[in-house]
């Protein structure tokens, strides 16, 4: 790629995958307040938006982008497929926001023997949650379809329209889905994935990057997560504003933004912070290989947190751990 | 100007066709000629041709194998990207142990052979009205031959919306891809069919229905067969694109939904493993099931080329 | 041994036919055949064939042998004027054998059996005794592509033979098969015809042929088909084809056949 | 036993062959031959027969969009899943208006044609190479076989994982669908020449170059042409399937990409209008560059079939 | 006008040979040929072919004309023996006329003398007068399928002559023709024989045929193929195919033919 054939020292372009989502906030606001884009300089952001995760992962494979933001199933993937050679996770974005909605009459777990449930796709965040939350209550799922509850990856607009028709008994959805399935179809929140963890914090959205980049040009990495942590930075302190920025960007590449009810009930239910929560990696990686979705792998480097702790440690913040999976 | 008359003939007359010993004369003729004019068969071994058929081709996959396998060796790439042939192999046997292999070849197997067979059923009266009756043919063979040209992947996403991520949306862009192939092999097998052959059925004295039953049927079967044969072709590949494509719902679990699976989750070795084993159920099917009846349909029509067994 | 005699008669034959009581094999009145909108192919062609009669149809490419032929078989429709086949339809044998390829050499005479009704049982040694006739019992169980081209021309006549029919066309039978075999079969076809007394009318381009097997040969124009000339010969005894008389015929009938050609050139 | 010699001839002997007079008869004879044998041409007005071609199918068309409309005005079906014509037609013009048909349709054309001419320039070498080299053939031919059961869609994943959501995997896609047909029809026609023009021209005295340039690859031309006839039908099938599961990333947007677009906006008449659109390029591709090549192909041979233009 | 003569010779043509001063057109010296490890096709064939002659090689199906025809022309490598053809290479002609199709009449005869090595400019009219001399300059545009069987065979000979080889040798190649077409092609060929002064080795089943065209007709047995017979005939003056001498010699050389068919009745 034209990026990474260029000598050590400052890329003439950084290219950047997203997905129009607003689990994606950060990278959302940091390119529509420009963020990213004052803190790369001279170095240019071309910023190319996905629909899922593994495209993402597949266009940082083929060197077709530098860094994305992605979830952190595909990223634990990917490291793990490539026995620690395509990217490392350089921050974390976003936690939080992400539920088990059902159709009325569905009250308790118990109700859910039989049930036809979608996830967004398999082996993704919410899918893995999912399926292990089901195996802890003691139902069978399998990766092919059958077992006691169906889970059924299908891709979250679909799943919306199959549950409002019925055709669906529930959904493992991160938000906004979460919040439109609540206020456009009536559902109700049958398990928070929050409750689920310590501090009910887990990750949703992780900025990944290129290991070859992340090797070749420290400091274009360094500059996108200078841009990074201030997008962070003023998304929490402004959490007022923050609905207008998300939506402006997300009807300029889509054309559709989201109601308002709906883009404040959900940025409720997300907290945006440079912490990948390492921990919580290797437990999510045992609950996927459990639940048939994942190879058992190495975590091991991981995470590269040296540059943002830098960064960081500029802005006079205290610095964030890698668990034990990677420099800090 | 008539001849001479009555010129009697100078040599020594043998009239061979009159009389009890000229019609032996002619037997023992006859036999000679057809013995020196049948055509010796040359049963060179059956065993040593399927031999020289199947040993190059796995010394070449051998050599090939040993070749990707020294290569992963020597230039260590990431496995993600060009996994080695033993990464390939254990992706194999891990599906395989998970049982999901056998999940996957059987739900593709059965969707594709019971899509085949109503293709079959559907096909077959349409191919047959289109080839005895002429204006539903004018009519209708353009479109026929024009659904041909369309790729059948593309009734994909329209078969998702109408019947949802369920089996029926797979059937459908199954039929949509054999039904007319089939239907076309019927009617070019009914139009090889030789004019000289259909003359003779009439000459015969053949009804109607004795000539179809008697004479165009078994007449067409070939040209039928080659179109069972790509209408086969067709239901896999259009059942592989609807598997990918239509992931998900309630849709069982095929070989294409393993290919999109594994896709999915980064694992090239899986989507290495998976397409090697849709090659292998292809030439499987076409081995087992196609080529045999073939071979015996031409065989008995002496329709086999020299090269073939 | 034999002394055939030939007669050149004059073009029209109507006359003749007028003054004969025992109803004719085949009757053809006034026909003429355009297809489509083209050229007249066939022309006022009147014929009146006698039963048991072998009457051999002699013409250049293209003059509307095969046409006439299916005429008669019923295989096409005549423009104008009338046909009549004594006894009904008639038999047919084309150039190619035109042999069911499916089926063993016995099973398509035995086809052929029974399209003509015959009941089940008897059809397979029915079967047998014709390919007995042609000299063929032993290959009853051969497939078509199993057998020499001579081969399946007497399958083809079996067949034909098995239809029962008073009437038998030929369409050039022979033209496809060697030499060796073409004069083979030409016994075959004669120790059949007398053995089995049915009508033969026998198209052929070859004057030797026509002169070897004929009764009576019916010399055809070009464009448009008609009956130009006819020769009869009295005594049918078996005719080497390399006999003098054959050859004289022969001579005499070529020399015609050019002039009919040579009125073709452009 | 010789024969009696000097037997003279009783007939008025004339001999045609013989002195210049003799020549002359000879000749008038033939050209009576040559003009009678000559098969006269019969040239049914071609606007004639092109007008009984299109007609009934276009009245059919006609019937069949009829009938579509009246149940749409009869039994009122939900919009999105039954649109009625003017649905799609609408559907169609809005795309046209907003330029993403066009688009569409010139990025699929220009990605199947460039991808189909790679494939060539790739499966003509090794179409010939198997052709006339024997080992080479025994060990590859069964693989390329192989290859062409395996639908090319299959390739798909594995191609994303390599080159991502870019241009490279449609192109990788279109090329393993479209080589082994194009090769392996330039092996079948070079098989199907008669091996009498061969040895004609080796008698002729060509060396080897002269054989392959002026013998083998122009009657070998014909089954060439059918299999990039083929090569291009898969690889417009390959590239509609690559297209519609590989959409987004730096891919263009070519047909494929709009029926996915359309299906997720759940908008059954796009759906359809593409799928419309689809058909028509392929069988105008079809009609305006490969029927007419064809057409004049094998009516320079003689090989038309009866009922063809 | 003529008064051919013919005359049985002994089996071995050896002794002939060895007592001529001229160089052989073509000598062939206990040649043996099979096919892979199949039977015996060739065995022990002398012959010694004297320049200009016309040479008729006659046998039933399979007994191995073509392969001796083959092997002449270099298309198939002897297993046994040698053949010695005095000009190099000889000119092929065989039953199909295997013109290239995609080239019309005019051009595939101008493709034999491109590969003969004769400038470009030089070909057309070359190629012309060949077809003239066949009575085909007319056809020089017209593609192979717009020729009747006879025209193309007209124009294969054409080809032949263009190679301006010695040695002509010809497979059956009128036996697809019909019997009209043939006999003209008969005459044709002759004319061509006595204008260019080839040698011809000309394969046929038809003993008319052979007995019309021949000087030299040799007989070939079966299983394995040998030459048992051969009969000369002094001259070569024309002679039309239905005359008595060549009807006489025919009976003759049938009723041997006959006789070797006999032999292999199982
Ligand atoms: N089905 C047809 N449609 C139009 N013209 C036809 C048809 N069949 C034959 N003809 C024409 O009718 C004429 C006579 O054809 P026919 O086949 O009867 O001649 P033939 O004497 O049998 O010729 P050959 O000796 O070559 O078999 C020819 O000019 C031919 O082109
Ligand atoms: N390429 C071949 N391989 C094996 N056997 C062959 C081959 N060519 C010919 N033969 C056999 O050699 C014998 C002689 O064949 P050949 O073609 O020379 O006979 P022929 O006299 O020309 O016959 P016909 O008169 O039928 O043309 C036959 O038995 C044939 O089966
Ligand atoms: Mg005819
Ligand atoms: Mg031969």
């Amino acid at each position: 790629s034209g990026a990474a054939s260029a000598a050590p020292g400052p890329a003439a372009e950084l290219r950047l995958g997203y997905f129009d989502n607003l689990t994606h906030a950060p990278a959302l606001v940091g390119i529509e307040n420009g963020f990213l884009q004052d803190a790369l300089g001279d170095t240019a952001l071309n910023a190319q938006s996905f629909g899922a995760g593994p495209a993402a992962i597949e266009a940082i494979s083929a060197g077709a982008i530098d860094a994305a933001y992605v979830g952190p199933s595909p990223a634990v993937n990917t490291f793990v497929q490539s026995a620690g050679r395509s990217a490392v996770i350089v921050a974390g974005a976003t936690v939080g926001g992400a539920a088990l909605v059902v159709q009325e009459g569905i009250d308790s777990p118990a109700d859910l023997a039989g049930a036809l449930i979608a996830s967004p796709q398999l082996g993704n965040t919410q899918d893995v949650a999912l399926r292990s939350w089901l195996a802890s209550e003691g139902y069978e799922t399998s990766t092919t379809g059958g077992g006691d509850v169906t889970v059924a990856p299908t891709d979250n607009a679909r799943a919306f329209t199959l549950f409002q028709s019925g055709q669906i008994d529930g959904a493992w959805l991160p938000e906004p889905w979460v919040s439109r399935l609540v206020l456009e179809a009536d559902a109700t929140v049958l398990v928070d994935e929050a409750s689920l963890w310590e501090n009910g914090d887990f990750p949703t959205t992780v900025l990944l990057v290129g290991a070859d980049f992340n090797r070749d040009h420290p400091e274009t990495v360094r500059a996108l997560l200078k841009g990074h942590t201030a997008s962070v930075a003023w998304l929490t302190d402004h959490p007022d504003e923050a609905a207008d920025v998300i939506n402006a960007k997300l009807t300029a590449d889509t054309g559709k933004p989201l109601s308002d009810a709906v883009i404040d009930r959900a940025l409720g239910g997300l907290r945006f912070t440079n912490d990948p929560l390492a921990s919580t990696f290797p437990v999510s990686l045992r609950e996927a290989v459990a639940a048939g979705t994942a190879k058992d792998g190495d975590l091991d480097g991981l995470f590269d947190l040296t540059l943002l702790n830098g960064v960081l440690a500029e802005a006079g913040g205290a610095p964030i751990s890698a668990a034990g999976l990677g420099t800090e | 100007m008539p001849p001479e008359t009555s010129t009697t003939s100078t040599r020594p007359a043998e009239p061979a066709g009159s009389g009890a010993a000229g019609h032996d004369e002619l037997r023992r003729l006859e036999a000679g000629l057809d013995s020196l004019q049948a055509v010796p068969e040359t049963p060179r071994g059956a065993v040593r041709r399927t031999l020289d058929g199947v040993v190059p081709p796995i010394l070449l996959l051998i050599g090939l194998v040993a070749a990707w396998q020294l290569y992963i060796v020597i230039a260590r790439p990431r496995p993600d990207l060009i996994p080695g042939p033993f990464d390939v192999f254990g992706a194999l046997v891990s599906a395989w142990s998970s049982d999901r292999l056998q999940i996957a070849v059987l739900t593709s197997l059965e969707r594709g052979g019971a899509g085949f067979l109503i293709a079959v059923a559907i096909g077959t009266p349409i191919g047959l009205l289109l080839a005895e009756c002429r204006p539903v043919r004018r009519a209708l063979g353009p479109l026929l031959s024009g659904l041909q040209v369309l790729p059948s992947v593309a009734w994909v996403p329209a078969a998702i919306i109408w019947f949802g991520l369920t089996d029926a949306t797979v059937y459908f862009v199954v039929l949509m891809g054999a039904v007319p192939s089939i239907a076309n092999g019927l009617v070019s097998g009914v139009d090889q069919i030789p004019p000289q052959l259909r003359r003779v059925g009439t000459v015969l004295g053949a009804s109607r229905l004795q000539m179809a039953t008697l004479v165009v049927l078994p007449a067409a079967l070939p040209g039928y067969f080659s179109g069972l044969k790509q209408g086969w072709a067709f239901a896999w590949r259009s059942l592989m694109a609807a598997e990918i494509i239509a992931m998900g719902g309630t849709i069982g679990f095929g070989l294409g939904s393993l290919l999109q699976q594994s896709r999915e989750l980064a694992d090239l070795s899986g989507v290495l493993a998976t397409i090697l084993v849709i090659l292998f159920v292809g030439i499987l099917v076409e081995l087992v099931i196609f080529a045999p009846i073939e071979r015996r349909l031409l065989r008995r029509r002496g329709l086999m080329a020299a090269g073939l067994r | 041994m034999s002394t055939p005699v030939a007669t050149a008669a004059p073009v029209s034959t109507t006359g003749l036919a007028a003054s004969v009581v025992e109803p004719a094999a085949i009757s053809i009145d006034a026909l003429g055949k355009r297809y489509g909108a083209g050229p007249l192919v066939l022309d006022d062609i009147n014929l009146r064939i006698e039963p048991g009669q072998f009457v051999c149809l002699l013409g250049a490419s293209g003059c509307g042998k095969s046409t006439l032929l299916n005429i008669i078989a019923g295989l096409e429709k005549p423009t104008e004027g009338s046909v009549t086949v004594a006894s009904g339809k008639a038999a047919v044998m084309f150039q190619d054998a035109a042999l069911f390829p499916w089926l063993t050499a016995g099973r398509n005479v035995e086809l052929a059996l029974k399209l003509r009704g015959m009941p089940r049982a008897a059809r397979r040694p029915a079967a047998l005794e014709l390919l007995d006739l042609v000299n063929l019992a032993d290959a009853a169980d051969k497939r078509p592509h199993e057998l020499s081209g001579g081969m399946r021309q007497r399958v083809a006549l079996a067949r034909s033979l098995a239809q029962d029919r008073k009437v038998l066309l030929m369409d050039e039978p022979f033209a496809a098969l060697d030499a060796i075999t073409r004069d083979l079969l030409h016994e075959e076809l004669e120790r059949v015809w007398k053995q089995t007394g049915r009508t033969i009318v026998f198209v052929t381009h070859n004057v030797r042929e026509a002169a070897r097997l004929g009764q009576r040969i019916l010399l055809m124009s070009s464009r448009p088909g008609r009956v130009v000339n006819e020769w009869t010969i009295a005594d049918t005894g078996s005719r080497r084809i390399e006999s003098n008389e054959v050859a004289r015929l022969g001579d005499e009938i070529t020399d015609q056949l050019r002039q009919e050609i040579r009125r073709n050139a452009a």
